[in-house]
């Protein structure tokens, strides 16, 4: 199209699904073996030899799971609202591809997110589900998610679908700071503080490390699924072009 | 020659893996009145609606007067009366107060001629009715009332004789006719014969869709 | 090593349920994401095969 | 049956509206001629009044504490439930197509719809409140607190909602969908508004929760008609 | 396009269904097709368990309190305001009229798609409460009494609800009015509905208030078919 | 002679203060094809609507098969089937599945024709795609199938031919000849132009109404 002469070289290829989908073949792999090795060494690191936490004991190797979860469900978000936009106003396909390919990978992340800090709320906190700021704002992104994948899946039309969630999530864009900043006054407000996450002592070089190691874990895993996705998307939308056939029936 | 009032262009269309068109290119001037045939489903409405603005899933490009037209959508809407399968009469107004609000959105549409349009279409004595009580081919009337209000000289029009009576058949298709004759541009579908003879250029769909 | 024994490893100093149980459901959503998509795409690849297949014999 | 158009000619006002006055105009009219729909919101807001003491408990004690939070959530429902009409009917029967086919600017179209929405929830809603507080016991000091906060919430609720209505309007059934796309983007409203009232019960200065509640509004002003109009031309060309 | 009818109806199972079946398994087909039918109820009653606690008090010794009041308010308003639809879109689409014109006993169908309903919002409605319960802090002595009162109360208010739906759905806008009409039926389903749960909590006997409930459902099962049928016949010759 | 099918005796009917049709008989027998004729808003769907029972708006008496039409409902119910102004489509289901149902409710309509039917009125290839995705035609044309599946005696059709095309027209149009060849009856409105020539008996209303 004529309105897309300005723009660079690298827009354009990363517009054309055949290229996205050789490239992402190329990189698949590696990413693959990064995350293996991270999650597997972090695992083992978080779980063996990481010390104890002072006040919680062993309960605290859930953070291992649960921070990097927690951090990749939130900019998950921030990839999916941006993809959209993308989508929507350079009506770039591979960008609308990639926001509908990070709605069920965030959805899930955050449902992990929410699961381990339920679970690991239960020692700390003897109860599974507080009316916390954090946890409640977790819940929320969790229901933008669902939202998206509903009205996602209730269209129809591909390229309808797609800029309606591209408008759904930039929507929900504008609101995740807005609810960010509700739930947390709201909390200072309502109830004392009975525990908080920041409030706790820094953490030990020898806990924070295999953290580290198991959030770019996460991140690999997530370019991993992501990728995956992607490509199944592209041969969908793709399936009458030349090169798909012949990726097919070859 | 003068730049034709709307030019199509390679227009390509498919719904669920059905290619309804393909390389579709036409011109229509003014003055003329084009009648887009075809057989059921073989894809009329939706060429009417891409070609009014309302559905983007086409490929291929569509001028109005040599603008591209999402380049030009507000000078285009300006000069477009579309009637749709569904004639956007609110069913708890009466007939006045939708013409009202058609008035109220389209500024090609004159509220002084309001008396005029409704006794036109046989709905004097009717003005002050809910439309839900009025018949199917009532209801229809009532938007095509719009036709004699309008002074937009592109109208698309999609099956407008669906439920009019034959006396009012007649009389809509000596209205099409003189605004062509006036310099209008009228794109229909319907199913009914016309009596208009010459004056109509036909764009067949069926052959373009490959189907019987 | 922060655990001496295996069965002190299991019981994570009493909180093994959690621990594992936290664990446990990572590896249920690794799995998941990681399955799904290659599920879906040995689908869209039979199904496009056989579209593919049914145009040849139509033509 | 006689007719006599000439005199019909003669006593009829044939000014024509502008597009914001034209849609605004017809909606409360399409309100006003179905009668029920005026008195919607608050037949929903009166069943939640009544349903709580009976349901929960009937304790005046008991009902003036969660009053706030009551009535904020029995408005925020009320708004939610009435929203998916907003552009349905007008979808279905063709209204919409001719709509978004005018050239006059959606936004002040869209942004009139929204206006007459909230005219006949958001608006009786807070009108109806102060009563509301009443049945459940309110302290007094609360009531000025509660309707201002509404006044300014009930507004956003309408625009968001809406955005909401747009982006589901063409599907076959958007009922439920539009609950779980808007409920989230609901929320910091539902906060800021009890936190407000509760605020105005222990003396506490509501300034600052309106302030925000205002500047809410007016983002939602800016925003939400852009995003509506851009979701209803997506939802009708699918 | 190639198309093999032979081998088409060689495969196809041509069974013809009773009207029980056929109305029953069309309307679960229709809320499957339409996907958010299934889910509509859930998310409003997670919807009311989020914002009640956000809006009114996140404490769990308040919260554990008025549990059973909130998770009943939140059914019996789910019911309420999914009950419109019921008859609407086959009124419109021209099924209902179709429906009347059926040779087979209209209590049978009748009694399928109010099956059909509450297979869709009671049913999930009362699987979800448990979990609604320890979102609101419920202790788990109250949980079988939650989950059973909703068994045999969601069924009543899907009956009665129909009643109310059918009266109404011939007027152009019947989404309040069925509220009005429903709603003071549906005050001793509620009443005997919370009781049943305090009496579990606090350890009394809850067979009495169950056999209330369930007697309820009996005279539901019998009257209101034939009411809805009549209701029904009426709002379409209108 | 035999007994009619269906005796309309002194049927009187007003809407809104404006009488329809006033002291309106005629008969129906076996093999007839009955017009009702008029223009629009003429009280044809009132008619209809009251002869298949759903409307009761009216004074006088329908006999079927020489017994008031209210004492032997089901009996009746049994016999009829009745095409109206909206074709009982479900939008968000299949073709097929809308026939099924269609099936379910009417014991006289036979399933296992549901192939040749959807092939008769040309939805081969689109038995498994929601309505709402098909064309004004095609919807209407999926509750046609009825015709081809029904062994009611009786056929009220209200506007059959609606947004159909022209073969299809012509092929329904066979179809209700063939039905009443073989003994049914059919009570039919429409603004095509009939073909069938004098096979058809004429009800006109506007004469009945004194509308113009
Ligand atoms: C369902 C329950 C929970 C949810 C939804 C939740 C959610 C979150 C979120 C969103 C973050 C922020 C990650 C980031 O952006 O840095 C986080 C961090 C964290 N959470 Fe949780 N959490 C839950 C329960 C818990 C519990 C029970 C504990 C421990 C007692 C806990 C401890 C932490 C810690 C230590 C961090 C890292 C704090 C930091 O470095 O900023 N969480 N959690
Ligand atoms: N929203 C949609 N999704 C998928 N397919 C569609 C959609 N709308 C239309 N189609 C398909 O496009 C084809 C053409 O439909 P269209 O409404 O344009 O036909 P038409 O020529 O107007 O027919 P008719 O004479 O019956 O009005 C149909 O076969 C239909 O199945
Ligand atoms: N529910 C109603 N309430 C009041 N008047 C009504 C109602 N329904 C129909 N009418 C009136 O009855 C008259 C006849 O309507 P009807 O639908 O029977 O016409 P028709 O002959 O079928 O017309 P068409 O050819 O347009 O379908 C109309 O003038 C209409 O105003
Ligand atoms: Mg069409
Ligand atoms: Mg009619």
């Amino acid at each position: 199209m004529a309105e897309k002469k300005w723009m660079p070289r690298w827009f354009y290829q990363l517009a054309s699904p055949r290229w996205c989908y050789q490239i992402t073949g190329k990189l698949l792999p590696i990413f693959a073996v990064a995350a293996l090795i991270l999650l597997v060494g972090g695992t083992a690191w978080a779980l063996i030899y990481a010390p104890a936490d002072y006040q919680q004991g062993n309960s605290f190797r859930i953070i291992y799971i649960h921070v990097p979860s927690a951090i990749l469900a939130q900019s998950c978000y921030m990839m999916m609202a941006v993809a959209g936009a993308i989508g929507l106003i350079w009506k770039m396909k591979v960008a609308d591809m990639v926001a509908k390919a990070c709605a069920p990978i965030g959805a899930s992340i955050a449902i992990l997110a929410l699961a381990t800090g339920a679970i690991w709320g239960k020692p700390t906190w003897g109860a599974w589900w507080v009316w916390d700021a954090r946890l409640t704002s977790m819940l929320i992104l969790l229901f933008l998610y669902l939202g998206v994948i509903a009205l996602n899946s209730a269209i129809e039309s591909e390229q309808t679908a797609a800029q309606a969630t591209a408008v759904l999530a930039l929507v929900g864009l504008v609101n995740i700071p807005i609810i960010k900043y509700s739930v947390d006054w709201w909390n200072t407000l309502h109830q004392p503080a009975t525990f908080t996450l920041t409030e706790r002592p820094a953490m030990a070089m020898e806990m924070w490390l295999p953290l580290l190691v198991m959030v770019i874990g996460f991140y690999c895993f997530f370019a991993v699924v992501m990728m995956l996705r992607l490509r199944n998307e592209i041969i969908q939308r793709e399936r009458r072009s030349s090169w798909v056939r012949e990726l097919i029936s070859g | 020659m003068s730049t034709p009032r709307l030019k199509i262009e390679n227009l390509f269309c498919e719904r669920d893996d059905r290619i309804l068109f393909d390389q579709l290119s036409f011109d229509v001037n003014e003055g003329e009145v084009v009648q887009i045939e075809g057989q059921n489903g073989s894809g009329k409405t939706t060429l009417l609606r891409i070609l009014s603005g309302l559905s983007r899933h086409y490929e291929g490009d569509i001028y109005w007067q040599d603008v591209p037209i999402h380049s030009c959508a507000e000078a285009f809407r300006e000069s477009l009366l579309y009637f749709g399968h569904q004639p956007g009469v609110k069913a708890v107004l009466t007939p006045e107060e939708n013409l009202r609000w058609f008035a109220a959105m389209h500024p090609t549409i004159d509220l002084s001629k309001l008396d005029y349009a409704l006794a036109k279409v046989g709905l004097t004595g009717y003005e002050d009715v809910p439309c839900h009580t009025l018949s199917a081919g009532q209801n229809r009337r009532v938007s095509l009332a719009r036709l004699y209000m309008s002074n937009a000289p592109l109208w698309i029009l999609d099956e407008p004789f669906t439920a009019i009576d034959k006396k009012g058949v007649a009389q809509n298709e000596a209205l099409i006719a003189e605004h062509a004759e006036q310099g209008g541009t009228v794109l229909l579908t319907t199913h009914h014969e016309l009596a208009m003879g010459d004056l109509i250029r036909r764009v067949n769909l069926d052959q373009l869709a490959g189907t019987s | 090593m922060s655990f001496e024994t295996f069965a002190e490893f299991i019981d994570m100093g009493g909180h093994g349920l959690y621990v594992w149980l936290s664990y446990a459901i990572a590896l249920v959503v690794i799995v998941l994401n990681i399955v799904n998509p290659l599920m879906q795409k040995r689908q869209i690849f039979t199904e496009q095969a056989r579209r593919l297949r049914r145009e040849k014999q139509a033509s | 049956m006689t007719n006599h158009p000439a005199e019909k000619i003669a006593v009829r006002d044939l000014k024509v509206d502008g597009p914001f006055w034209g849609a605004l105009k017809r909606d409360l009219l399409l309100s006003y001629r179905r009668k029920s729909d005026l008195i919607n919101p608050l037949i929903f807001f009166l069943m939640v009044a009544t349903l709580f003491p009976l349901g929960v408990s009937p304790d005046s004690v008991f009902l003036a504490e969660v009053a706030p939070g009551v009535v904020w959530v029995a408005a925020l429902l009320a708004t939610l439930l009435s929203m998916d009409s907003l552009f349905r009917s007008d979808f279905e029967d063709g209204t919409l197509e001719q709509l978004l086919l005018s050239p006059q600017p959606l936004f002040m179209v869209v942004l009139a719809k929204v206006l007459a929405h909230w005219m006949l929830t958001g608006l009786p809603l807070t009108l109806m409140a102060p009563l509301l507080g009443v049945m459940l016991f309110l302290p007094a000091d609360g009531m000025s607190g509660l309707v201002l906060s509404l006044l300014l919430g009930t507004p956003t609720l309408s625009l968001v909602g809406a955005i909401g209505a747009a982006l589901t309007v063409g599907l076959r059934k958007g009922g439920v969908l539009i609950s779980l796309l808007v409920l989230p983007l609901y929320i910091p409203v539902l906060i800021f508004g009890t936190a407000s009232i509760q605020a105005a019960l222990t003396g506490l200065p509501v300034g600052g929760y309106m302030a925000i509640l205002g500047a809410m509004l007016a983002l939602g002003l800016i925003m939400a008609p852009l995003a509506i109009s851009a979701a209803l031309r997506i939802s009708v060309s699918g």
